[in-house]
């Protein structure tokens, strides 16, 4: 697994919210150790059984938290986050919607320069399952295994999680990057951490139409990782020129298109699925396999 | 930085992929309103208007359309004087470049051309930062350029910063000064106004080293209008050529791309919106929608992306396909049952997973809809019923 | 952090240290303007004006000074009625703090006062950058507070630093929101006005949890008021309670402070002006004044320095010590000759060495004047002269 | 010898304006290795036989300079101080006065982060006699030899930098700090390298009243300086509350008195002079002394 386990102490940015609060109860359950909320105005008060602080700071030195999940409103985010790194977090998991992009560019740049990580914006965050979720993701879709995924798409990554769940086929650690075109941790960050972790075997890759930083994680893949890696691309009948739904699904100009993804795919060695119960089929085939040399 | 990785980073941002792109007159405003030179110009939008210009002929006659390539569809036209100026402003006022229509013409004075330059501010998504585009050739599509420059730009942003990127354009002296100032101001325009893209094509350097935003391209980041009181109201002015279902869409949050087939698609999340679309034609269907409803929409929410796919007149089957992790189920669940009372005869195949699945499959068992768990199962479904045409339900009330 | 390192830091930057100190009311403007919530107020120049007040008695009648120690002087008093309030105000009108007087009462409602905090932004010249000052005790002097504390402000500003400060202040849930709003907000007044010092004392919590600003302060840098428009002209209206001669010499860039002897101290440089004025003490002697022309000076400003210094009646004995390192001697040798050409009996004593010496001393040569190099023995010539009382010219002409 | 040395390649920010210019002019005399001047808008031209570059980035890759001397209008020495530190220069010496103080701020904050030395601004600059002279010092008053001094005042350096050669006490290094409230380097920093530098016997600590710095570094030297220290405070007789030219040069609230400064001289093991002939005195003496143990 990478990232997260069993040990991760988490702290939920923006605890009384509706989503905060709704998912902090989700993740408590699922058995994430959830310590502690954070929300500026809120300190003092309970919530799901636990303490509410007005600050990170307090939160952490109170907690021994490294972990944040944030949902705090889109404005605030980037406040939200350079608080957390102010105050020692070493992981962040932000879930926020509708962050402006300049926002991310200035807390991205201050992660880098603490040497923190990110996850996100508007992400569904990380499961190690069977010991830690953090974010928005549902737990009962996920089990634990051999598989690592990275996925720069929401629910696609639940689709293809029930579709290895349902193929008998477990999970090390997911992480949803997220769609947004400027964030945190991108494909070649993660391939290189799952590469280097002992209890994941096979990665999925789950794409989208839009930009190229498939293409250019293909090629890492092809110099940097020894396991087997499955791609997967949405968006290969979506019409050029139209948006669809994140920033970056878009085609303009000839680039970044699935075809240039799924052929990047095949010239650098990775297999290519083209549903997610494909997905599933080539990641049980490739399990029973051995790994490159 | 070869130019491929920077029409890569061009490519990122071009004007479709936001929805707030500004007209020309509108980016020059701003302009203006940064210190940025701009031509003297006027605006109109019926040929008569011409005889007001203030400034002589020749002028150069500009249609203010949204789409790109505009010069190359003739929407461009000198006129010598204001009797071939009105016969000439007539056609353009009618012109409809890629779909767009011409909103109105900007006049300006037809200008001696010295130098051409391109210069843009915009976000990389590989670096994660602002970036300066440059090109010492202007005027041209920048992708085709093989002399442009590509500067990370740090924050907090400093002028030096301005000053080396027109020392790597190759400026020397007063005109590097000149064209330093009108690159920190528009990256201080691009910051402020939470601008996804900034772009002045072709940035005029005059015989008499003036240097003047001759054409621009402004894009507003959706997601940072709500902060930008400048822009209030005017992404509604700017929806014009969109149709009448995606402009709902538009406003209420939802994502519609209008698509030719038969099958109205209605998921959570692009990417599995996308992935579904990918399947239906993959296994013999057409879809005739796009509609991502987002992540957490609830009852409300859900049953208005259900009325717009259903008022899609060549839609014969429709396909909900959610996977609730923000999304609950049971909020889906509720709006279906609303919708099915509404219209007992849609063919309507649901597949519903996720959070609060069993208070979901509650709700519907009650009103008789059937849940199809299976992705493929579902899609199959949906693309069997289109091909029969049948207005029978197939998944709900067989 | 110790509150002595705190009262220090704020030491570096009492309101004596800066030319720009702002009066209450206007301080108070600015924070409004700034979102910070002030009391209503009424700024009155005659008791009368007091029946214009917009709301009720009892009120507070301040005094509006620029000096510090107002309240221990009996600056502010309250009034229970217009009558009392009218009476009380023409005293008020009349006082004198400190040197200080009068500007106007600014008259507020009478407050009831539930907790009152301390709010300072100022820089720190140790740790070299911006920090808040902050104690949950206000309305008392913050040297004496031993409930201090300091944060240094992180560049680019974020609110949390503000929300930070309100938690080690002690604060909780809804009201550390609203004290770290306060301190966010007088941050940004502070950057993007250039102020030295910007502090709020009190700052006020009512019972209902209001927070407001019931007194405040703030120092604009001097080095910083070219750029900032929005006190063009504050300068020389506030230079109220200065002599003629220090306003003079503000004006055009002399630092004069005048003094009680009888020789007139003319430097360049503030240390070289120090040091000079000690050794006039130490050798028997007592300066007249104080005053550094700068680095730099040509022979106009020069011209105008020694045109000061000879107009203090109590000048005996002027004593000119320039040590030139940006100063051109040679400059100043023509403002010498230039003087004294003018005023041929004044008793002056010139040491002059450094910048063009060599030049300065031709021309010095040609016009009579006689040069003292070393410091010592003109500081000791110029003590002579002075206790002589001769008008009798020592260092020149002799 | 501390700083600079007759290796160091200087160029000069400003160096079109008047007063960039006539000294440049003057540092060339004294044999400083001024190698190019920076203007943006006269790249290009000439001043004094050397070439003026528009950016300090082109400046430093053409000439391999290290250093810059900066002389540009108070409202622009920000960008320019960040410009030399963005194209790698090691040692700022900014002469400018009136800089705003939260500008000062600003660079001092970038000069740290990025592990260089600043000194000033609203300073004379630096001089190592018959070497290297960076700066607005007049260098004929100047000698070379084994006194290091640090100075917060212009001309009072040179007063005591006089006193010191008209006694036959040559100079190791002059560093004027400047009297601004924010500055680069300080009395410790300096103390510190004039210790550990070998061509240094004797150091002469300038002062005036106003701050704690003087207080701070006779604690410091108490602890970390072996060699013999002179200080010289100037405003012994400035009445309390009155500025004294300086922005740091008062005397407020019984704090920064030339007194407490001198009583912690003493307190401190330092020499104490009254006047600059008496520091040269004491110098002299001192120098005939053993260094500490």
């Amino acid at each position: 697994m990478i990232l997260i386990d069993k040990n991760t102490k988490v702290i939920v940015q923006g605890a009384t919210g509706k989503m905060g609060s709704s998912h902090m109860k989700r993740m408590i359950a699922y058995g994430t150790k959830i310590v502690a909320g954070v929300t500026p105005g809120k300190g003092g008060t309970e919530v799901h059984g636990l303490p509410v602080f007005d600050s990170v700071r307090e939160a952490v030195e109170t907690t021994g938290a490294t972990t944040s999940v944030i949902f705090v409103p889109p404005y605030l985010a980037l406040d939200a986050g350079l608080e957390a790194l102010d105050a020692g977090v070493e992981l962040l998991v932000l879930i926020t919607e509708g962050m402006p992009p300049q926002d991310t560019a200035k807390l991205v740049a201050a992660v880098k320069a603490k040497g923190a990580r990110l996850v996100g914006p508007n992400c569904p965050g990380v499961i190690t399952p069977g010991q830690c979720l953090i974010g928005i993701l549902p737990g009962q879709i996920f089990s634990p295994g051999k598989v690592g995924m990275i996925s720069r798409s929401g629910t696609l990554t639940y689709e293809i999680a029930l579709a290895l769940t349902d193929a008998g086929l477990g999970q090390s650690t997911c992480v949803g990057i997220g769609g947004d075109p400027i964030k945190g941790m991108g494909y070649q960050e993660l391939l290189q951490m799952f590469n280097d972790d002992k209890d994941t075997d096979v990665i999925v890759l789950v794409g989208e139409i839009g930009g190229t930083a498939e293409e250019a994680a293909a090629e890492f893949i092809k110099k940097n990782v020894k396991k087997p890696v499955v791609g997967f691309i949405a968006g290969q009948t979506a019409p050029p020129g139209k948006r669809m739904g994140h920033a970056g699904a878009i085609i303009s100009g000839g680039k970044g298109t699935a075809d240039s993804k799924l052929a990047a795919f095949k010239a650098n060695g990775m297999h290519v699925a083209l549903t997610p119960a494909e997905v599933a089929k080539l990641a049980g085939d490739l399990l029973k396999t051995p790994a490159k040399a | 930085m070869s130019s491929v990785a920077a029409s890569t980073a061009v490519n990122g941002f071009t004007q479709e992929d936001r929805t707030l792109d500004l007209y020309e007159y509108e980016a020059k405003k701003i302009f203006s309103e940064g210190g940025i030179t701009v031509p003297p110009s006027h605006r109109i939008t019926k040929p008569e208007e011409l005889a007001k210009v203030h400034f002589g002929f020749p002028v150069t006659l500009k249609v203010q359309v949204l789409s790109g390539g505009r010069g190359k569809a003739g929407g461009i036209q000198f006129a010598n004087n204001l009797k071939e100026g009105k016969e000439k402003a007539a056609e353009l006022l009618k012109m409809v470049i890629k779909g767009s229509k011409t909103e109105s013409l900007l006049v300006e004075p037809k200008l001696n051309i010295h130098r051409e330059l391109y210069l843009a501010v915009t976000l990389d998504r590989e670096r994660g930062c602002p970036i300066f585009i440059a090109s010492a050739e202007g005027g041209i599509e920048i992708e085709s350029s093989d002399k442009v420059i590509t500067m990370p730009i740090p924050n907090p942003y400093h002028p030096y910063v301005g000053r080396e990127l027109a020392r790597q354009l190759g400026f020397k002296g007063n005109l590097l000064v000149k064209v330093a100032d009108v690159a920190t101001k528009l990256y201080k325009i691009f910051e402020s106004k939470d601008l996804d893209l900034a772009e002045i094509n072709p940035l005029l350097v005059t015989e008499g080293e003036e240097v003047l935003a001759l054409d621009g391209k402004i894009t507003v980041n959706d997601d940072s209008i709500g902060r930008q009181r400048y822009f209030d109201g005017w992404q509604e002015r700017h929806l014009l050529d969109v149709s009448e279902r995606e402009r709902r869409c538009k406003m209420i949050g939802l994502n519609l791309v209008e698509l030719d087939g038969n099958i109205g698609i209605l998921c959570n999340g692009a990417g599995l919106t996308m992935a579904t679309m990918d399947m239906v034609k993959k296994f013999g269907g057409e879809p005739g929608n796009f509609l991502d409803v987002g992540g957490g929409s609830d009852t409300e929410k859900t049953l208005e992306a259900l009325e717009i796919v259903n008022s899609n007149p060549d839609c014969d089957v429709m396909l909900l396909n959610i996977l609730g992790g923000i999304t609950a189920c049971d909020e889906v669940a509720k709006a279906l049952v609303s919708f099915i009372k509404k219209y007992p005869e849609r063919t309507l195949v649901v597949r519903l997973r996720g959070n609060n699945q069993e208070l979901a499959e509650k709700i519907l068992a009650e009103s008789g809809l059937k849940l199809i768990p299976d992705i493929e199962t579902a899609v199959k479904a949906a693309v069997e019923a289109a091909n029969k045409v049948s207005k029978k339900p197939v998944g709900a009330k067989a």
